[in-house]
């Protein structure tokens, strides 16, 4: 077994790129400042010394244009990983995505594969306003022939980026800004990870909890707070969006009977949609209570701090919700709330809670 | 060269602009309207009267050379050496259609001879020539790749972030822009300020050229010339070929009665036929008879007639098929 | 009252657009190829005789930039109404909808408006192959700041392209090619219609069926055969997607107690997982039996006749899933499958069943 | 024009570019770092170097003309007449910000002076002024919309989808470029083929003009040209203003040691300070001494920190505030 080192999730999917490039000289990277000072936040920080400048292709500011060259490389045998700082930037080149990358094996009967990978973040905090705080998520997870995943700790990162690379499909990776600060212990070395299903983080037996990306952190730290009152909460990071393989969620929800879903995007048509029409059609029976979906609410995301209270789906309304639920005492609701509003003190709210920066 | 070698080798571009006029002509005589067996049950965007420009390009490409075309696919791909069989039998909707019958006619495909792929949204594909440049590049290969596109492709902005990116690398891609004068019904002028199209490369940088993409030998001749260039590391060009669209945008008919173009511009065009152009050639220096002219049209008609019996006779994909090659 | 005449519902959003552009000059038309013979099949047909030839903007082939022009005229107080061929070239210019137009009235403190109609249509048959036969209807409803709908027959159609202009939103119309045909009984002359909510197209106590767009044509077909074999089906056309008003149908589930969605595109993130998940949440306890999505199966449309078979959600599927739920006997529900079967003969599938074109 | 009108033009235009300079300043001074206080919490790209394009530009428009810009947005905003207090109150993230403290920093706008939006999506705000000159043509007005874009924004599609309709239409639209040289740290000649940036316009037929960026009456007298240009029916242009980002992309710091860029770099084109060319000429002319200079300053400093108060003392917006102007 490899050394465990301490890393932040940013650090841990650039040590994955860094490992995967060095086995495959296919693999390129595309971005704006692709080896520029701030390295796509560090993700991509001296890569150009692990495999030569030749392979980093620093895009022009031309998103749609790059993408299709990308594929272009990637019908040819190329790997070619894209990094974008904001997923709004992708928007411009979904066309591409849409009808070229997850519809070329399809269309070529089988003869071109397009084995991209499409890292975008998400923005939040520090007044980043509507147009880079969007997170979007369902717009690829509803296209057929994409993958796309969401990582959130270190050590699944590292491991997800370098599967992500290595699948023969185009695949989305969503990162959020503030999930790249999450530390943890991770791996040296070469391995690769799966994009294949949720993962269990906490077993319970009162309530099923799915979340994605940076909510999964509020999550388990809802759950800890819920454990201190004797409410165990199953928590899942569902980790891979498409193709969705729900199976040990439907597990979770014959032992539980009650689903709550926190989504880092839109509530509306978001994952956690999908989540509760694929868990009522196949668990009905199972179901004690009506399930639930936590998610951004049905407007843009304000720049302005004054805007900001209540807004994100964090660990204080996933214990209400669970309470209010599962018909939790108001005393020992209370309680667990007030454990976590002091805990997180007077931070502001436009910046990550440093009680998620782990190591975990 | 040797008036022979000239004469062989107009020969030899007269037998691939025609078979590929006739093969469309077939495919519009059997292409049927309302009330008629109707086998082709596919958009068709026909090259009648655009054969000369395909075939100059291609002619001048190796098979490892990657063309990649769009909704217009037909010339191109035929001209790059693409089948009749499998060609026919996609745009009937067959198993064994060059690409299993997934995207009929706005889709054609022959990875094996470089026709690498046909996309039928304007200028989607321009950024995959480049793609495939730029893996060339990277590994060393002088192979070029082209982009043929249309008038309209222009006009999309997509067309310039991959020019731009193209000479910025200096990399190894003609686009061929076929101006045919329209989108769909919507001519030029409505559509472009008046200027030389040309331009567009010049934005970048890029060096451009404007040859008749009626006369078959001149796109050759420039084609050449441009691939040379580009083998030579002296990067992209852009070649612009006039030529006109003979019938409708999409299906087997003539419109000039529907009122976006007259029957006059048709037929100043149709003067300037890129196969009767040849022909007469061929014939005014005795190289071809009405003899070898009858021969050629029934050996190219034989061989249709076999595409088209060969189609009809295959069989439908089956419906499970619908469902394989979603994931790679 | 005003007359009615029978028309289609392509004559019908064009007699509504004419109508409503009469009233109000500041009615703007953007198409590629907006006064062809074509007319964007016949929807937008001889407005220049109606309105002049002003208004009528010809877009170059740019999709993007054209959008955009569209909604920088929509801030100075023009009411553009964009029309496409097919939803796929509107990918190209979802970011100028999501940021700039979605956005507008948020971002600007409310001083802004951005009232853009686009219409998208929705291809099916004669071999359109995968990249001219998508909905991503759900790319759009996810979005807050737009309004989406789909219109189905040709009197609410024309009242909804008229409340669409009027609406001082974007709207995005997403109109199914196949309805363009549906002829009905239209009243002449301007009427505006609502874009707030489904309408109750048949009543019935044994299970309720939410379709958009054509498939609410299958919907009823398929409540036709049902109620000849005892089964009383309730048919919603949903219409509005965004903003999503689900009020009456949980009034239906808690009579029937069942639920079918048929989407019009992809099953998995369709408004068939949305309206899932609300009528989970808001009415567990009224859910008999678990609830149904009908979709577009999760992978690109191919081209060939040959590979349609089972995949567009048809009369019989939607008769038969309802059979399964209900748990109808095997003879019932073979004799409501042997009707329907039968009626459609040997039509070929890429081609519109005449039993859909009316007039209703 | 006498040298005593010249001289009044100078100053107004070095009160306009010093206003522009000191407020931006004072931004960087306040806006503090980590472990300082921080009231500004949101990114600011400051226009420290490049005021006198925004400046030039906006002396040749009336408030009944438009402008739209991007990002880097603080001095497009204040040139066209923007106030300091909600552009302050909306940077501090407050209920009176000019837009209700829902964008920061990078969405300045002030509609009522014709500063319609700001769009930090790069080339995004292109087509939205063409659209705004498309409906002024429609209604027959004379007003200019101007589309303030970086170096980086030629390289989007969109901005040539822009020019090619703003050209076919002949459209009030003037495209101005500054070229400061980065996006981000990504210098030119990594993003852009060799040429002169102004072939992206002529590629549309539009004309364009290439003015010292830094030279403030030199982009007044080009843009006042380009306006009656465009007022007179002949149609969109695109000027081209070389100039320099003095400080870091985004946020209030040098970075000059980072890497990307060279301290010799910035020195050569400090030299070239635009308020400093100003300032010097007017004192070299007499216009402007000592006394005058310190008493503008005071008058600048006073309305600066008169914002800063009132930017610090408005209230936050309330959460609800979040939910409102989703729907019109
Ligand atoms: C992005 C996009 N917009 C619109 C269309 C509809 N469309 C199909 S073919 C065509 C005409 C394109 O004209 P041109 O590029 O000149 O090619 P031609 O048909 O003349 O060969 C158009 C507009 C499309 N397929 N894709
Ligand atoms: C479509 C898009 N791509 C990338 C970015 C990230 N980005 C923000 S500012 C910027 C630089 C733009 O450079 P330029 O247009 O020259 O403006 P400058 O910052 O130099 O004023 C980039 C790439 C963005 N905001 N939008
Ligand atoms: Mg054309
Ligand atoms: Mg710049």
């Amino acid at each position: 077994m490899s050394d465990l080192k301490t890393i932040n999730t940013g650090t841990a999917i650039r040590d994955g790129l860094a490992e995967v490039a060095k086995r495959d000289q296919n693999v390129l990277f595309f971005a704006e400042g692709v080896a520029d000072p701030s390295s796509m936040f560090g993700t991509l920080k001296d890569l150009g010394d692990v495999i030569g400048p030749e392979r980093l292709i620093e895009m022009p500011v031309a998103e749609n244009g790059l993408c299709g060259v990308a594929i272009g490389t990637a019908m040819m045998g190329k790997r070619p990983v894209i990094s974008f700082q904001r997923v709004e930037f992708a928007l411009l080149a979904i066309e591409q995505f849409i009808d070229n990358a997850a519809k070329m094996h399809y269309i070529s009967n089988g003869h071109h594969t397009a084995p991209i990978v499409l890292r975008v973040v998400i923005g939040r905090g520090w007044g980043q306003g509507p147009e880079h705080s969007q997170s979007l998520e369902p717009l690829f997870a509803h296209i057929p022939g994409l993958k796309v995943a969401m990582p959130t700790y270190p050590a699944d990162a590292k491991g997800m980026v370098v599967a992500a690379v290595e699948d023969d499909n185009p695949v989305v990776l969503i990162e959020h800004r503030w999930c790249h600060y999450v530390q943890g212990q991770v791996p040296d070395g070469y391995y690769s990870g799966s994009l294949d299903g949720p993962k269990m983080l906490r077993s319970g037996k009162d309530v099923t909890i799915v979340a994605t990306s940076y909510p999964v952190l509020e999550a388990m730290r809802a759950a800890e707070a819920l454990a201190n009152i004797g409410v165990e909460a199953e928590v899942f990071d569902l980790r891979v969006l498409r193709p969705l393989n729900l199976d040990d969620i439907f597990d979770s929800i014959r032992k539980t009977g009650s689903l709550i879903t926190v989504d880092t995007g839109f509530r509306i048509l978001g994952m956690g949609s999908e989540i509760i029409a694929q868990v009522t059609e196949s668990c009905f029976g199972a179901l004690q209570r009506a399930p639930l979906r936590i998610g951004m609410p049905d407007h843009p995301t304000p720049s302005s701090r004054g805007m900001l209270p209540g807004l994100y789906p964090d660990s204080v309304r996933i214990v209400n919700e669970s309470c209010a639920m599962l018909g939790v005492s108001e005393d020992r609701r209370a309680a667990a709330e007030k454990e976590l509003i002091e805990a997180r003190g007077d931070l502001p709210l436009d910046v990550p809670d440093p009680h998620f920066r782990g190591p975990f | 060269m040797s008036e022979l070698r000239d004469n062989a080798r107009l020969l030899h571009l007269y037998k691939r602009v025609l078979w590929i006029r006739m093969v469309e002509e077939a495919i519009a005589d059997r292409y049927g309207g309302p009330g008629q067996v109707q086998e082709m049950r596919c958009p068709v965007h026909l090259s009648i009267g655009q054969e000369a420009s395909a075939v100059g390009v291609c002619e001048a490409l190796e098979v490892t050379d990657k063309a990649f075309s769009t909704h217009r696919c037909h010339a191109h791909y035929l001209a790059k050496g693409g089948g009749i069989k499998p060609m026919l039998a996609e745009i009937f909707g067959k198993a064994s259609g060059c690409i299993g019958g997934r995207g009929g006619s706005m889709h054609l495909a022959a990875p094996e001879v470089g026709m690498v792929a046909s996309v039928p949204i304007v200028s989607s594909s321009i950024p995959l020539a480049v793609g495939s440049a730029l893996a060339d590049a990277i590994d060393g290969k002088d192979a070029v790749s082209v982009a043929f596109i249309g008038d309209a492709a222009i006009e999309e902005g997509i067309f310039h972030e991959s020019a731009n990116f193209a000479q910025l690398r200096k990399l190894n891609v003609i686009f061929v822009c076929e101006n045919n004068l329209y989108s769909v019904y919507t001519p030029l002028h409505e559509r472009q300020p008046d200027r030389p199209l040309t331009d567009v490369a010049r934005a970048h940088g890029m060096l451009a050229e404007h040859v008749d993409g009626n006369d078959v030998e001149a796109v050759l001749d420039c084609t050449q010339r441009l691939v040379r260039r580009a083998r030579q590391g002296e990067g992209p060009s852009f070649l612009l070929l006039d030529t006109y669209r003979w019938r409708e945008h999409c299906g087997p008919n003539f419109d000039n009665d529907i009122g976006y173009r007259t029957e006059e511009e048709f037929l100043e065009w149709k003067a300037l036929d890129p196969v009767e152009k040849i022909r007469t050639q061929l014939k005014s220096e005795g190289a071809l008879d009405e003899g070898d002219e009858a021969a050629l049209v029934a050996e190219l008609n034989e061989a249709i007639d076999e595409g088209f019996e060969y189609a009809r006779n295959e069989p439908l994909p089956v419906p499970e098929a619908a469902r394989t090659f979603v994931y790679a």
